[in-house]
Formats: C-alpha cells, sequence, structure tokens
C-alpha cells in the first residue's frame, strides 16, 4: 500500500529537482521555464495526496487552478523568452547579466 | 446539486474592476486614436470609482463572509483596497506621459494595470488560500508582461526574465507551504487553518508549510536573501512600471503576509517571528548598504524599498495589532513615496533621455524650485524626517517594537535609518547643492506635473496631519 | 489464472475489432479510389484481381518490399517515433466506442474524454515526424498540420461539450442512449451547427481535402511527411485512413445515434426493422460519413492555408459557442424531445 | 490685548506660512520677496514681545497653552505653551530671525526668496521646538528643523558645504533618533506623550539611565558637546552668515533646553548617577575648546570654538545641581548653577549672533574670514571696529555686558559645589579673553594689512541698524539681567524641585 | 471503477505494438541501399543550403499559444456541460460569465489580427 509520506517524499523530490534546476542551471531558459513546471507539479501532487489521505475534495480542486494557471504563466513565460531572444539573439541564462550592483 | 447563492453586494470591488477590464479591453479595439485616451480615461475613473466602491462595501460593514467563506469583507480589505485602488491611479497617471513620449502607449498597459488591481484587490478579500493564490497569480502575471512592455528593450526583456523566473519561483514555494498547511489542517479556509493553528495539531507539519510561505512572501516582497530580482527588475523595467510595481504591490504583498500568515498562522507567531527577524535586519542591512552605492537612481530605489520593507517586517514582527496597523501605515506611506519618486524620474525625463541616474537630478532646483522641493519631501520622507508622512511610518513600526519589548531591534532599526539618510542625501545634493549652467526646461505635460505636484503635497499634508490615516489603520484592526 | 484468462479475452476481442478495421481501412483506399473514378467518369483500379478488389493487398506488399529511408541529420529515434504517434492513436480511440448495445471494448465513465486526449496526440506524431526529418518542407508542413489540427481541435472541442450538455454523460454509450428514439431524437437535429462544425473540423483534424494544404503535393511536396517511405510511410497513411473512420465512427455515436435505427420506437416502422443488429445501423453510418469524405475530395477545390485557418477560427469558433448558448438554454428549459 | 489669540500657534504657523508665501510669490521678485519677508519678520518679533508682556511672570507653570487633539489614536495632542524657560528661547529666535532678515538684505544673491522662506520655516519650527508640550510634537518640530538648515548650508555655503551640511545633518539625525525611542518608552510607561506627565514617572534607576543616554544623543550633539561637537565648526565655517547665527544662537540653544525640559525632569536619578559624566565633558569643552579656539586661523572656526566653550559652561552649569546640593549648598546655590546656565544660554544667543554677524560683515567686503588676511580694519572701519572689539569682550566675559553675568552666576554657584570645578570654569573667562582679545589685536588694530583692508567702507545703515541693536542689548542685559532672571526663575525653581524632590 | 481502465490500457499497448510490428517488417523485409543522394533531404534536388531548423514564423507561435488557453478552458467547460441540467441557472451564470470573458478574449485576437494569416 502506497502511504500518504511516499508520495509526499516523491513530491519533495521533484520540487528539489526543480529548485535545483532553477539554481544550478546556467544555460538554457527554457530549462528554468521546465523547472518551474516541475515545482508547480510537486504542489499537484501534494495537493492531490493530501486530498486523497483527507478525504477533502477541495485540494483537487487547488490543483485544476493551478494547472490552469501555470498554463497562463508558462505561455507568458514563453512570451517573454521570445522578447527576450529577439533582442538579444540568445537565452542562454548566463548572459543575462547586464544590470549589475 | 444546489448552490448558496452568494452575497455578490460583498465582492462589488471585484466584479466592477472585471467588469472594467473587459469594458476598456473592448473600448480600447474600437479606439482609433493613437493615444488610446478613451482606455486612460476608463481606467482612471475606474480607479476612482473602485476606491469608493471598495470603502462603501468594506468599510464599517463588520466582518462578513460569502463565497462559502472563500471571501471576506472588514475593514482592512476597505482599506487595503482604496489605497491600492489610489496608488494605482497614481502611477498610471503618471505612466501616461512616459508611454506617449516612447510610443509605448497601448490599451493593453491599462488592460493589465487594471487586472493586476483586479489581483490585489483578491489577495486583499481572500479568506482561502485557493483565492488568495488566484489573486497573487493575476498581479503577478500582470506584472511580468508589464515588466517586459518595452519590447525592444534589452534591459527591459533581461528584467523580466528575472522577474518571470523568480516570481514563478516563489509562487511555487508558496504554494509548496499551502499544500502543506492544507494536508495539516485539511481545508483551505483560513479560519479553519487558525482553528487547526491553534489546536496545535500537526504542528511540525503546519511550521514546515509556514516555512515556505514566509519564504515565498518574503520572495514576494523582496526581502533579503530574497531580493535579487528588484534591482534588476527596478532598473530594467520602464520607469512607468517600475513606478506601478514599487508602490500598490506593495501593499498586496502586505495583505498576503496579513491573510495568510497573521490571520491564518497568527499562533505560530513565535515560530515565523524569528524568521521574520533574520528577514528584517537582513533586508535593513543589504538594503542600505548596496543603495549607498548606486548611480542609478531606479537601482537606488530598489535597495531603498528592499530596506523599507526591512522596515515594514519590523512592524509585522511585533506581532500585536498594533504592529499589524504600522506595518499596513507604513505600506500605504512609503507607496505613495515611491510612486513619487518614480513619478519624478518620468517628470524629468523625455524620449532618448531617462533621468534614471542620481546625476540627471543635477541643478533641479534650478530648472523648477516646485519640483525641487517635491523631491526634497519624498526623500525626507524616506529618510524619515517629520514633517512628512514617511515619519510617521517609521515611528508607528519604533512604536510597535518597543511595545512588544524588542527594544534592541527598533535600536538597530534606527541605525539603519540614519544610514539610509545619507543616499537620500545624496539624490538631494544633486537636485540642490549642484548648480547648472543652463538648466533645461522641464518637458512634462500638465497632468504629470499636477500629479507631482499632488504627490508632494499629500506627504506633506500627512506628514502635517496623519491622524486621520493613522486611525483608519488602527481601525481596520479593531483598535 | 483468471487474470491470465481476463487479458487474453481483452485482447481477443481487441484483434477482434482491429483486424476488421485494417481491413476497412484497405477497402477504404479501394473504395477511395474507385468512387472518385467514377465520379470523374474513370474506371479506377481494376487490374489486380477481379475488378481490383485485390489492390489494397498488393500496395501493401508493395510498401512492406520499398525500402525505408533514414534521412541524414535526421534525429533517428524521434524519426521511428513519429509514425507510431500517429498510427496508437488513432487505434487506441476505438477502445471506447460502441458499435452495438453492450459492444464495446472498455465501457468507461470519460469515455469522451478519453477520445478527446487521444485524438490530441495524433498532432504529436506529425510536429515529430516534421522535426525529425530534418527537411525544410517536412518542417513547413508539419507546421502548417499541426496549426491547423490544434485549431480544427477547439472547434471540435465546443461541439463535443454541446454532446455533452445535450447527454449528460462522458460514457460513449450513455450518450447512445441519450439519443434513443428515431432519426429526429439524434443529437444532429438539435446540434444541427454543432453537427456540421463538428464534421468539417473532422475532415480538417485527418487533413483531407479539402483541407489537405499540409500536405498539399503542388505546394509542398507531401508535407510532414515527405521523407517517409516504405512501411513508416505506411503507418502514417494508415493512421490517416484509421483517423477518417475514428471520425466517422464518432460522428455517428455523437449525431447519428449510434446503433440506433433511425426508425427506432416508431409504431410500426421501428419493428419491422427489429431484426437488424445495431452494429450494422452502426456501419452503415460509418460508412456515409466515409463516403462524403471521398465526396469531398473528389468535389471540392483546396483551400488556401490562410482560408482554412480563418474558416476555423473566424466562423467555426463563434458559431459553436453561440449555439452552446443555445443549446444550454435548451438544456435549461428541458427543450423538445431531447432533453 | 493678546489674551484671546493663539498666539503661539500664530508664532510658530505664521513665520512657517509666510516662508510658504514668500517662496510663491517672491521666486521672481527679490524685492518683494526681502520686504515680504521683513514683514513677516517683524510681525513675529513683536508678537513675541507681545507674549512676554502677557507672560504671568512668577509663575512656574505653562501659560498660553493650547491643547487640540492631533493624533487622536495615540493621545497626540497639539499641545504648546511657555514657561519661564522656554519663553525667552522664543523671543530670541524671533529676534534672531528678524536679524538674519535683514542681515541678508544686499549680500544674498543666489535665490533670496528661497533663502529667506528657509529661515522663516526655521524660525516657526523653532519657535515650536521651544513652546511644544507634546513628546512627539517635540520631536516634529525637533527633526524638522533639519531640513532648512540642512539647505541653508547646503546651498548658500562655502566651497565645502557639502561634506558639511551632510554631517550635521547625519551627526543631529543620528542622535535625535534615539531619543525618539526614549520617547517611545516612556510614552508606553507614562501612557500619554505629554511631555509633562513623564515628569512623575518613577522608573528604576538603569532604565532611567538607559533613557538618559538616549536623550544625551540627541542633545549633546545639539549643544554640542565634546566628543560629537566635531559637526559645529564645519557647519559653521560653511554655513552663510544668517545659518551661522540662526545656528550659533538657537539651535544650540536646543540642546541645553533639552536637558532642562527633558533630561533633568525625566530622569532626575540617572542624571545624578551621570553626572560627572556631564560635568567632565562640559569642563573639557571649556579649557580644551578654549585651548582649540585659540589656534584657529580661520575667524568663523574660532567663534565656533567659542561656541563650544560657551555652551559647556551652560551644560556645567545644569548638571552642577546635584554636586551644589550634595555639598550643602542648597536651593539657593542650585537655583544659581540653573539660572547662571540659562542667562549664558540667551546672553550666548545675542553674543555669537554678534561676533558671526561682524564676521559677515568683514567677509561680504572681503572675501576671506583668515585672521591673517585682515590687519588695522580699525583705521578704514571705525564704527565697525568699536563694536565688534564690544562684542568680543562681551564674548570673553567682561563685566558690564550679558557675557559676564551667565558666566559669573555659574562661577559663582560651582564654589559652592567644590574650589576645583569653580578653578576650571574660571579658566573660561581667561581663555575667552586670550582668544578673543588676540583676535582683536589681529583683525581690529595693527597696520593697515594689504590693499583690500585698504579699500574697506565702513558699515552702512542697515549694518550699524543691525549691530548697534545687538549691542544695545548685550549692554542692557549685563547691567540689569533682573527682569531675564525674574522671568525664569519661578519655573526653574519648579524644575528643581522635581529634580531633587527632597529638597 | 479503475479496472474498467485495463482493456484500455492493453489497447494502447497494443497499438503501440502494431506501430512497431510493421516498421519492424518493413526494416528486415526491404532492402537497404543507402547512398549520400537517398540520404540527403529533399529540396527539389537542390543542394540543402542551411540548416532545416530554420526560425519560422511566430504566428505558429500564436496559434499554440491560443490553443492551449482554448483547449483548457474547453476542459472546464466538460464538468459543467455533464451536470449543467443540475447545477440550475447559477451554474449556468457562472459559466457564462466565464464564456463572456473568453469571447472577449476573442474578440481582442481578433481585432488584434491574431487570427490573420496572408
Amino acid at each position: 500500500m502506497i502511504e500518504l509520506s511516499d508520495y509526499l517524499v516523491l513530491s519533495a523530490l521533484l520540487f528539489s529537482i526543480g529548485m535545483a534546476g532553477i539554481f544550478l542551471n546556467r544555460k538554457n531558459a527554457i530549462v528554468l521555464l521546465m523547472s518551474i513546471e516541475l515545482i508547480l507539479l510537486a504542489v499537484n501532487f501534494n495537493f492531490i495526496a493530501f486530498s486523497h489521505f483527507l478525504g477533502d475534495i477541495h485540494g483537487q480542486v487547488f490543483v485544476f487552478f493551478i494547472l490552469t494557471v501555470a498554463a497562463a504563466e508558462s505561455a507568458i513565460g514563453l512570451a517573454i523568452l521570445v522578447v527576450l531572444f529577439r533582442n538579444r539573439g540568445t537565452i542562454n541564462v548566463g548572459d543575462l547579466d547586464t544590470m549589475r550592483g | 446539486m444546489t448552490f448558496e447563492m452568494p452575497q455578490f453586494a460583498l465582492a462589488a470591488p471585484e466584479i466592477w474592476l472585471g467588469v472594467m477590464a473587459c469594458v476598456v479591453l473592448v473600448a480600447d479595439l474600437f479606439d482609433r486614436s493613437k493615444d488610446s485616451r478613451i482606455a486612460f480615461f476608463l481606467t482612471q475613473f475606474t480607479f476612482v470609482v473602485a476606491i469608493w466602491l471598495a470603502l462603501s462595501t468594506h468599510w464599517g460593514e463588520g466582518v462578513q463572509h460569502t463565497f462559502n467563506g472563500m471571501y471576506i469583507s472588514d475593514n482592512l480589505a476597505g482599506l487595503l483596497k482604496a489605497s491600492m485602488a489610489a496608488l494605482a491611479a497614481l502611477t498610471v497617471g503618471y505612466s501616461r506621459d512616459y508611454l506617449l513620449q516612447r510610443d509605448l502607449l497601448k490599451g493593453e498597459f491599462f488592460l493589465l494595470a487594471l487586472i493586476a488591481l483586479l489581483g490585489m484587490f483578491v489577495m486583499a478579500s481572500a479568506a482561502s488560500m485557493l483565492i488568495l493564490y488566484m489573486g497573487l497569480e493575476l498581479l503577478s502575471l500582470s506584472l511580468y508582461a508589464m515588466v517586459a512592455f518595452d519590447r525592444d528593450s534589452r534591459v527591459g526583456s533581461e528584467a523580466a526574465m528575472k522577474y518571470f523566473v523568480l516570481g514563478a519561483l516563489s509562487s511555487g514555494m508558496l504554494l509548496y507551504g499551502m499544500s502543506m498547511i492544507y494536508g495539516a489542517s485539511g481545508s483551505l479556509i483560513i479560519t479553519e487553518i487558525a482553528a487547526t493553528a491553534a489546536s496545535g495539531q500537526n504542528g511540525l507539519l503546519l511550521a514546515f508549510g509556514m516555512t515556505f510561505v514566509l519564504v515565498g512572501v518574503a520572495f514576494k516582497f523582496g526581502a533579503v536573501p530574497f531580493h535579487m530580482w528588484v534591482p534588476d527588475v527596478y532598473q530594467g523595467a520602464p520607469t512607468a512600471v517600475s513606478a506601478f510595481l514599487g508602490s500598490a504591490p506593495k501593499i498586496a504583498a502586505l495583505a498576503l503576509f496579513l491573510r495568510l500568515l497573521v490571520e491564518g498562522l497568527g499562533d505560530l507567531h513565535a515560530q515565523w517571528q524569528l524568521m521574520a527577524i533574520i528577514l528584517a535586519v537582513g533586508s535593513l542591512a543589504v538594503g542600505n548598504l548596496f543603495a549607498l552605492m548606486q548611480t542609478n537612481l531606479k537601482r537606488m530605489f530598489a535597495y531603498s524599498t528592499i530596506s523599507h520593507i526591512g522596515f515594514l517586517f519590523l512592524g509585522l514582527i511585533a506581532g500585536t495589532d498594533e504592529g499589524y496597523a504600522a506595518a499596513l501605515f507604513y505600506a500605504i506611506s512609503y507607496g505613495i513615496m515611491s510612486a513619487g519618486g518614480f513619478g519624478m524620474i518620468i517628470l524629468l525625463s523625455r524620449r532618448g533621455f531617462e533621468a534614471d541616474m542620481i546625476d540627471d537630478m543635477r541643478g533641479l532646483n534650478d530648472r523648477h524650485s516646485g519640483f525641487a522641493l517635491v523631491m526634497l519631501l519624498l526623500m525626507f520622507s524616506m529618510t524619515g524626517i517629520p514633517g512628512t508622512v514617511g515619519f510617521y511610518a517609521k515611528w508607528m513600526v519604533l512604536q510597535a517594537l518597543v511595545e512588544a519589548g524588542l527594544v534592541w531591534l527598533a535600536v538597530l532599526a534606527v541605525v539603519f535609518a540614519v544610514i539610509g539618510a545619507f543616499y537620500y542625501l545624496r539624490v538631494l545634493k544633486s537636485v540642490y547643492f549642484e548648480r547648472l549652467e543652463d538648466p533645461m526646461p522641464i518637458e512634462a505635460a500638465m497632468g504629470t506635473r499636477a500629479a507631482m505636484m499632488g504627490t508632494g503635497g499629500v506627504v506633506l499634508l500627512l506628514g502635517l496631519f496623519p491622524g486621520a490615516l493613522i486611525a483608519v489603520c488602527r481601525a481596520a484592526f479593531g483598535l | 489464472m483468471s487474470e491470465l484468462i481476463e487479458l487474453a479475452w481483452i485482447v481477443a476481442k481487441i484483434v477482434a475489432l482491429v483486424v476488421p478495421l485494417f481491413v476497412a481501412v484497405a477497402y477504404m483506399t479501394y473504395a477511395e479510389r474507385k468512387v472518385i473514378s467514377a465520379m470523374q467518369l474513370r474506371r479506377g483500379p481494376n487490374r489486380v484481381g477481379w475488378h481490383g478488389l485485390l489492390q489494397p493487398i498488393a500496395d501493401a506488399l508493395k510498401l512492406l518490399m520499398k525500402e525505408v529511408v533514414l534521412p541524414s541529420n535526421a534525429n533517428r529515434f524521434l524519426f521511428v517515433l513519429a509514425p507510431m504517434l500517429a498510427i496508437m492513436p488513432a487505434l487506441a480511440a476505438w477502445a471506447v466506442l460502441p458499435l452495438g448495445e453492450g459492444i464495446v471494448i472498455a465501457d468507461i465513465n470519460a469515455g469522451l474524454l478519453y477520445v478527446l486526449a487521444m485524438t490530441s496526440m495524433g498532432v504529436y506524431g506529425i510536429i515529430l515526424a516534421g522535426w525529425a526529418s530534418n527537411s525544410k518542407y517536412a518542417l513547413l508542413g508539419a507546421m502548417r498540420a499541426g496549426a491547423q489540427v490544434v485549431s480544427y481541435e477547439i472547434a471540435m472541442g465546443f461541439a463535443l461539450v454541446g454532446v455533452l450538455m445535450a447527454a449528460g454523460s462522458l460514457n460513449m454509450s450513455e450518450i447512445v442512449h441519450a439519443q434513443a428514439g428515431p432519426i429526429w431524437n439524434w443529437f444532429w437535429l438539435p446540434l444541427l451547427p454543432l453537427f456540421v462544425v463538428y464534421w468539417i473540423s473532422g475532415v480538417a483534424e485527418t487533413n483531407r481535402l479539402p483541407f489537405d494544404v499540409a500536405e498539399g503535393e503542388s505546394e509542398i511536396v507531401a508535407g510532414f511527411h515527405v521523407e517517409y517511405s516504405g512501411m513508416a510511410f505506411a503507418i502514417f497513411f494508415l493512421a490517416e485512413y484509421a483517423n477518417m473512420i475514428l471520425i466517422s465512427g464518432l460522428a455517428a455515436v455523437m449525431f447519428l445515434g449510434g446503433w440506433y435505427s433511425p426508425f427506432h420506437g416508431l409504431p410500426v416502422l421501428g419493428p419491422m426493422f427489429d431484426w437488424v443488429p445495431g452494429i450494422i445501423w452502426f456501419c452503415l453510418k460509418i460508412c456515409l460519413f466515409l463516403f462524403l469524405y471521398i465526396w469531398f475530395r473528389a468535389t471540392f477545390p483546396r483551400y488556401r492555408y490562410d482560408q482554412i485557418m480563418r474558416l476555423g477560427w473566424k466562423v467555426l469558433i463563434p458559431v459553436t459557442v453561440v449555439w452552446l448558448i443555445v443549446v444550454s438554454g435548451m438544456v435549461l428549459t428541458e427543450f423538445g424531445p431531447w432533453f | 490685548m493678546f489674551e484671546g489669540l493663539p498666539l503661539l500657534s500664530l508664532l510658530v504657523w505664521l513665520p512657517v506660512l509666510g516662508g510658504v508665501a514668500v517662496l510663491l510669490t517672491g521666486a521672481q521678485n527679490a524685492e518683494r520677496a526681502r520686504w515680504f519677508s521683513l514683514g513677516i519678520a517683524v510681525v513675529v518679533f513683536l508678537l513675541s514681545l507681545a507674549l512676554w508682556q502677557g507672560f504671568e511672570t512668577g509663575e512656574a507653570g505653562m501659560q498660553w497653552v493650547e491643547r487640540n487633539a492631533w493624533i487622536a489614536a495615540f493621545d497626540i495632542y497639539y499641545h504648546l505653551g511657555v514657561d519661564g524657560i522656554s519663553m525667552p528661547l522664543v523671543v530670541l529666535t524671533a529676534f534672531s530671525t528678524l536679524l538674519v532678515v535683514i542681515a541678508a538684505w544686499e549680500v544674498v544673491r543666489y535665490k533670496p526668496a528661497q533663502y529667506l522662506a528657509a529661515f522663516l520655516i526655521m524660525e516657526g519650527i523653532m519657535i515650536g521646538v521651544f513652546s511644544a508640550l507634546d513628546a512627539i510634537l517635540f520631536y516634529v518640530f525637533f527633526e524638522a528643523m533639519l531640513i532648512p538648515m540642512f539647505l541653508i548650508i547646503g546651498i548658500w555655503g562655502g566651497p565645502n558645504r557639502i561634506y558639511a551640511t551632510v554631517k550635521f545633518f547625519l551627526y543631529t539625525f543620528l542622535g535625535s533618533v534615539m531619543m525618539l525611542i526614549a520617547l517611545i518608552y516612556l510614552r508606553i510607561q507614562a501612557g500619554s506623550f505629554g511631555i509633562t506627565d513623564f515628569y512623575g514617572l518613577a522608573l528604576p534607576l538603569g532604565t532611567q539611565v538607559m533613557i538618559f543616554l538616549a536623550l544625551l544623543a540627541a542633545f549633546a550633539v545639539k549643544v554640542p558637546m565634546f566628543p560629537v561637537h566635531t559637526w559645529l565648526p564645519d557647519a559653521h565655517v560653511e554655513a552663510p552668515t544668517g545659518g551661522s547665527v540662526i545656528l550659533a544662537a538657537i539651535t544650540l540653544k536646543i540642546g541645553g533646553y533639552g536637558f532642562l525640559r527633558f533630561s533633568l525632569p525625566i530622569t532626575p536619578d540617572a542624571s545624578l548617577a551621570l553626572d560627572w559624566l556631564l560635568i567632565g565633558l562640559s569642563l573639557i569643552a571649556v579649557v580644551y575648546i578654549g585651548l582649540v579656539a585659540m589656534v584657529q586661523e580661520d575667524l568663523k572656526k574660532l567663534i565656533a570654538y567659542s561656541s563650544i566653550a560657551h555652551m559647556g559652561f551652560v551644560t556645567l552649569g545644569f548638571f552642577l545641581v546635584f554636586r551644589i546640593i550634595a555639598a550643602g549648598g542648597g536651593e539657593n546655590g542650585a537655583l544659581l548653577a540653573l539660572e547662571g546656565g540659562m542667562v549664558q544660554m540667551i546672553s550666548h544667543g545675542f553674543i555669537s549672533a554678534a561676533m558671526f554677524l561682524s564676521v559677515g560683515v568683514l567677509y561680504d567686503r572681503m572675501h576671506t574670514r583668515m585672521i591673517s588676511d585682515f590687519g588695522g580694519v580699525a583705521t578704514r572701519m571705525p564704527v565697525f571696529a568699536g563694536l565688534f572689539v564690544l562684542f568680543a569682550m562681551a564674548n570673553a566675559g567682561l563685566p558690564g555686558t550679558s557675557g559676564f553675568v551667565g558666566e559669573f552666576m555659574v562661577i559663582l554657584a560651582s564654589f559652592q559645589a567644590g574650589f576645583w570645578y569653580a578653578a576650571v570654569a574660571a579658566l573660561t573667562l581667561i581663555l575667552g579673553a586670550a582668544y578673543s582679545l588676540w583676535m582683536i589685536k589681529r583683525v581690529v588694530y595693527g597696520e593697515v594689512k594689504n590693499d583690500q583692508v585698504e579699500a574697506l567702507e565702513d558699515i552702512n545703515r542697515r549694518e550699524l541698524l543691525l549691530l548697534g541693536s545687538l549691542a544695545v542689548i548685550i549692554l542692557f542685559f549685563g547691567v540689569f539681567p533682573a527682569p531675564l532672571i525674574a522671568v525664569m526663575e519661578p519655573s526653574l525653581a519648579a524644575l528643581l524641585q522635581i529634580m531633587v524632590p527632597t529638597l | 471503477m479503475i479496472e474498467s481502465y485495463l482493456p484500455v490500457l492493453v489497447f494502447i499497448v497494443l497499438a503501440m505494438g502494431i506501430g512497431v510490428v510493421p516498421l519492424l517488417a518493413g526494416f528486415v523485409l526491404a532492402p537497404r541501399r543507402p547512398d549520400q543522394d537517398k540520404l540527403s533531404p529533399y529540396e527539389c534536388g537542390f543542394e540543402a543550403f542551411e540548416d532545416s531548423r530554420m526560425q519560422f514564423d511566430v504566428r505558429y507561435y500564436l496559434v499554440a499559444i491560443l490553443f492551449i488557453i482554448f483547449d483548457l478552458e474547453i476542459a472546464f467547460l466538460f464538468p459543467w456541460a455533464i451536470v449543467l441540467d443540475e447545477i440550475g441557472l447559477f451554474g449556468f451564470g457562472a459559466m457564462a460569465v466565464f464564456i463572456g470573458i473568453l469571447l472577449i478574449g476573442f474578440l481582442y485576437e481578433w481585432k488584434k489580427g491574431a487570427l490573420e494569416w496572408e
């Protein structure tokens, strides 16, 4: 039987991978977007697991909203990425350092 | 399946904003003028009515819940909304001239501002984590787009990318925390979370969630060590957007904190206090010290924002209603000052000249002594000199701290305030003490000028008669 | 042990479905050529077997013996994966389609959702094929086809929402049950605009004429599968025809009362046709739609790409949305015999 | 005749609003700005005289009290009132501002309207400081004072003005924010921000010491006391003449006033416990700073250091009280010390104003303040030289001038505390005489040193009016200080009661 | 409940198999004689002169974004449509607002020319 804690551990792992993706990645900005999705996925996992084990539907409702928002978020993220690429000719994270201080 | 019909009237401000956002969108589609004037005036009209609606719906009507307990109407909501709408109106007012000069004026800007404000309103009235999150995202998504509004700006798109990634990351953290809190309390409703927190059940899980939530909120505030995005975004975004970003959303972040960590997890105050102290002291130190080194005014404002956030956190740390009222007052007054500061940059800038270096302020007194005076008031207000509203903000926070027995924090705070004075004085040095041989005239529209003068007037007026605003801030917490 | 038996039973059912389906696909190509030639006053295939009846088999064998070219610079893995992604959903969607009363492989509650999910996956095959081939024509074709498919998917989705409102269930059998009755009880009548939209979208979804610019020979050679040959090409081909049949089957289930006879429930005519099994009616209805496919191909000129997109976004979507509102009004007022 | 009027409010707000009006109307027309400012300054001065006239001498309590709700949420009141301690300072402020306005007449050419407005606003704020009876109101005025002074030094100051004004600002600001925390703490203890409500608080000694130190941070910087005095020479040297006058004549007094109004009555036990510190610092100021003054090359710096030394006398007088009582000096001795300090404050207000104005007169003609650039001024400017010598002597504490009265009273009182206090304090007379006379010798007398001095013209009527009126006042109080002492005595006696309840 | 999905799973696996088998058969049975020209991408007989993964029109991207938005909306409509007759006027109103906003967005795209193809 799969315990609640198993879900939580999995979600924590996903969350950590997402975090690591954001902070360790120095190359491609797309990876950042994917990492963000991963984090949201971890959150969804948590919500669904809790929702199931608590017998309360609201957590799953929340997941629906997160999914929707995540879609909008990636749309905007990609749009910004396109603008960035047009202005810079690169989406290398390491190159995003014009402003300093 | 039946539904309990919610009391829509309680959500009148949100409904109004939502409807008007649609109206503005459609109206702008059919507006053939070059400067989207219909959208602009409609937006300002919407803001003004929203202020009235917020106050008439929420203020003095007691605490009411609707939408299955997910929406709350209380004094706090009314005050938060009214102040956010007022600040939005002010900053959007500034932005018109700026955008027009740079061919950026499109109806979408106003639409985004409206939707951002809608998000803030929703946050202010949220009584459920779900609603809180929805409001937050509505706000954040609009802001991401606004930061990237100048599509041909290299720094603008870079700033937008950074803001987006870190903003989304902080939303993720916040959500992760929320999911833990949900797991611990079995509910998304804030009051039920508060009940769980009070009962002491699932303490560990709750504390775990609280930590993540606090980190997420700190990100949104831009508190150290989660402040990396603030300077870049403030500097890179079009000044009109920086102005918007620096004012009303700070109050919204405060709303997030108050609703989630105070109303929901107020019983865990002892646990988040220590973390908040670290955030506050770090923000004060980093904000003030880094601001000293800046030559770019927008960037300096960004660091100064961080330091102000630190001060605001001090009020929250006190953990009393006095402290929360102080933080609220601080947020509102800081919003005014920040709007004024960026407004000044907008006022002095023109196409091809951003006026965003401290040196660009040189000889302002020779160019226009009235605006110089306004800048003086703004800078002294940010420093916290009496006679300006900024003083009362700091004073209320300090008072709350001393009352809570945290005198050492108060002392630390004022020491940093003195350090902060130094860089505000540097701006004034440029404004007043450096003379220009042949001062450029200021090209700004009448409306912008009037708004600038009005902002200075408000700073001074509230500096002389802060009683009413203090009273409403306290009344929002039942004091 | 019983699990194994159960599994075997399932596999048997699937085989019983898929084999006729393949035969149908094969003879669909034959029928297509025959019908079109008839319309154009030609004779069509007539050499291989009696009246050319063995032609499809010959074609299959020919393709089997052709070399499968893996172009240089192509992404081999994706190149091979693409055709599988194309055929898989076209077949797997059949799992929930009721062929007759109770004749369904998986009678699941979320049937329609599943169908939608499966049909949406088809676009991956297209995009991957175009991308993996590393050819401009393929990429361009894939982009076009992808954009076209997703555009019409929206209109189709809206049309399906109308069906859901009318039927009140996602279960395909339930949807058919909701249409029990004679021909005017079926959903095509109250949902006529949605039916039309669905059908047009269906044609566009399968990249068939008159919406086949993505693979229009005169414009971009063969579109996304220009680099495919031999069996790999055959699978795309198979997928396209399987999809056509699937779309027709879905149309029959959702708008034309599935397995019900047109006279079902009528006083005299109804019992008269009681002996005909539901599956026959269902097949007939599919044939009707397949004939329409061929007919369109033979008669309509090809649209330009911008016209296609305009039709999808500016005509079909508004029509569906408006009609959705009308339908919801009808549902709320429990209008007519349908709701 | 003025009984019904809110005279203090008028005194505070008339100059402030007048200043704003000058800003608005005079930006284009310097002449209009000058006359307008003069009119306001005169009216304010007359009103301050009316205040004195209507002041009940012999009453210890607050007079002309106004009390209106201001920040209701925290029970903060717009609470004004004067007693014998603050009333003379209010008059002094009004008078000094009048002098400054006249002194600026043709001298200030860069943005005269802003200059005059800054001083008028400053005047209102300073009167507010002296008359505020609510701690927050006091603090607001106390800090707001920084704004005009910051600008005055920064805009119209000398070449090194920016360094000087920022230093001035930061020193004062740091000191005062500490006071703010102390005030907040006091309010929590007392339940009100009324200054007089703080007086009766029975705080433990440890707390008192903390509060005392916080208040000290604010007032010691203002006075300024050694070792936080370093901003003052910089500020004085760089400030325009008017700025120096106001700094020396009034803002320094605010430090002394703060000790009387806050430190001594609110934290008497801590004052007693730490009086050694204050006395020590005061004596250092008197002796060491006096010596420093002697070696100055710059006239203004010299006067600035002499101001620090004289203010050391003031604080010495205030904090000797406990020693005097301990040594059996009784109430009279203690009162003498307090009164001496007060008289010294008032007198120094006039004298330092006169000295700075004199230097201003020289500077306007020569554009230098270096002592070495002068010599033989007396031959070219006899009238000025006479007055200047008089002021220098008053500064040195010559009997017959007001400078003598205060110093004498303090020295007299210090004898009751112990011989050595008096001995060290009396050194100031010698040192003061030394640097003043030496300065006079080098500047006024001797050969005409160079062509510039050769070309000097004597003071005009405007300058004569300024310096002459100051001379009259200095001599008047020198021979007849009684009215001044009579005004302040009851209030100081009452203060003494609070400080040392056992008396 | 969940068991009824087993056939679906089996079907999907089999369908993949049906995709794989002919392909394998093709590889096994068909001749393999690759050469340079045969393997080069088809460009009407010309040499391919640049990488074919070129930038393409932003409108494809726009369509993709619009698709995501609309498809998500449809996903929300599904559950609503099923229970429409049970949730009554309130449910209808809620979705009407939703669709209304969607339509405004649609109108916006339309007027802004996001739907135009030249």
